[in-house]
């Protein structure tokens, strides 16, 4: 099982701020796929991945990632501190 | 140096001057307050998400990246999220250092890293709804001089 | 814009908040504080002379100059002369603007100009006697970037 | 007559804030020799010129500058404000 937290509008789409999964994706970019042909609403967030970053276990993190040991999945737009 | 990732307002100028006070030995502080924009009089709020956790380990890692590359004395940030009423303090940074350059310099690097790898995101609520803040370009492109 | 120059101690903080209030439209403040550094535990005092008259019209084409240069909404300079005790304030500058790269640039621009181009002399008092503060080749270099 | 005021350590090396003098001089480097060759304090003072500032009227201005119609100069080691 994985944790997988979602903000701002990706939570909006989603509808979800986070959930526990089971997957079997060995990479963020396998885990956004299986999502998005999951269910319409994660393919409609995950639509411009270039408008979507990843953080694994509070790290920022690239698509291309592996998941081996990470509990903690959080996808969010770019972020607009300060 | 401390962070503090709160909902509630805060008071900038007695931030600034309980920081400009215990910063022995510092003869320059550099402030930056960001502030809720008031657009043309009309009454702006804003409502501002965070990843609780993941923020303050990420600004914690920022100080510590300013401190191994410039001089300080001591550092700053403050980062209220939840909804802000419109000219509220957003967030403040501030840094001491014994001369001008290194707090400038290591202010705006932390005002640069903050805007774009903290994970805040803010939402403008006006009378017809909310609109998420959109990341500028200029924004992502400012860490390049880094 | 207001260019302040007195004997008078001033609270920084007090001041950064009375001037971010009335910035409208403002979305980022920056402050600059100049604080008498404390050697070490050794209680300093500084003595500042100032040239009066001119140095209230240096400031403020000074700041007409960042005025024409960067987008800013307000700006502030205070500067004390006189005899001034370890840790007090001895000058401030605040720049308010839309976006915070206007309101950095224009707070440093001041800055530069502040320590080599306003007729202020600062003379450093110790329990052996004073000595006048030397100009530093980098404050005058930091001008050419401008 | 002309007003000339000193900052600072020129003030302390010439020994008065400001005098009113009677000048042929026609630039600042004129006043500035007139003023070395008639007293010590002075040559001392203005010994080294590197060292030394000048406004003319409260505006900054160089050593080459005529001094017609101004009533004020002034002497000061580079400024040390900020």
């Amino acid at each position: 099982m994985i944790e997988v937290i979602y903000f701002a509008w990706l939570r909006e789409r989603i509808g979800v701020p986070r959930e526990s999964l089971q997957t079997a994706a060995l990479t963020v970019a396998d885990l956004v796929a299986e999502l998005s042909a999951r269910e319409e609403r994660y393919a409609l967030a995950f639509g411009d991945l270039a408008s979507v970053r990843v953080a694994l276990d509070q790290e920022l993190a690239d698509f291309a990632a592996p998941l081996a040991g990470v509990r903690e999945v959080a996808f969010f737009p770019p972020m607009t501190g300060g | 140096m401390r962070v503090v990732v709160q909902a509630e307002a805060f008071d900038a100028g007695a931030e600034l001057n309980a920081f400009s006070a215990q910063a022995a030995g510092a003869g320059a502080v550099v402030s930056f307050t960001g502030l809720v924009r008031d657009n043309g009089g009309a009454l702006s709020m804003m409502e501002i998400e965070h990843y609780p956790g993941m923020t303050e380990k990420a600004i914690a890692a920022m100080m510590d990246q300013a401190a191994a590359r410039w001089a300080l004395v001591d550092a700053l940030v403050i980062h209220r999220f939840g909804r802000l009423a419109g000219a509220d303090p957003i967030m403040m940074v501030a840094v001491a250092s014994k001369h001008r350059v290194d707090a400038f310099e290591a202010a705006e690097f932390l005002m640069d890293y903050l805007k774009s790898r903290a994970p805040f995101w803010k939402k403008e609520i006006s009378a017809t709804g909310g609109a998420w803040v959109a990341a500028r370009d200029e924004d992502e492109a400012a860490l390049k001089r880094w």
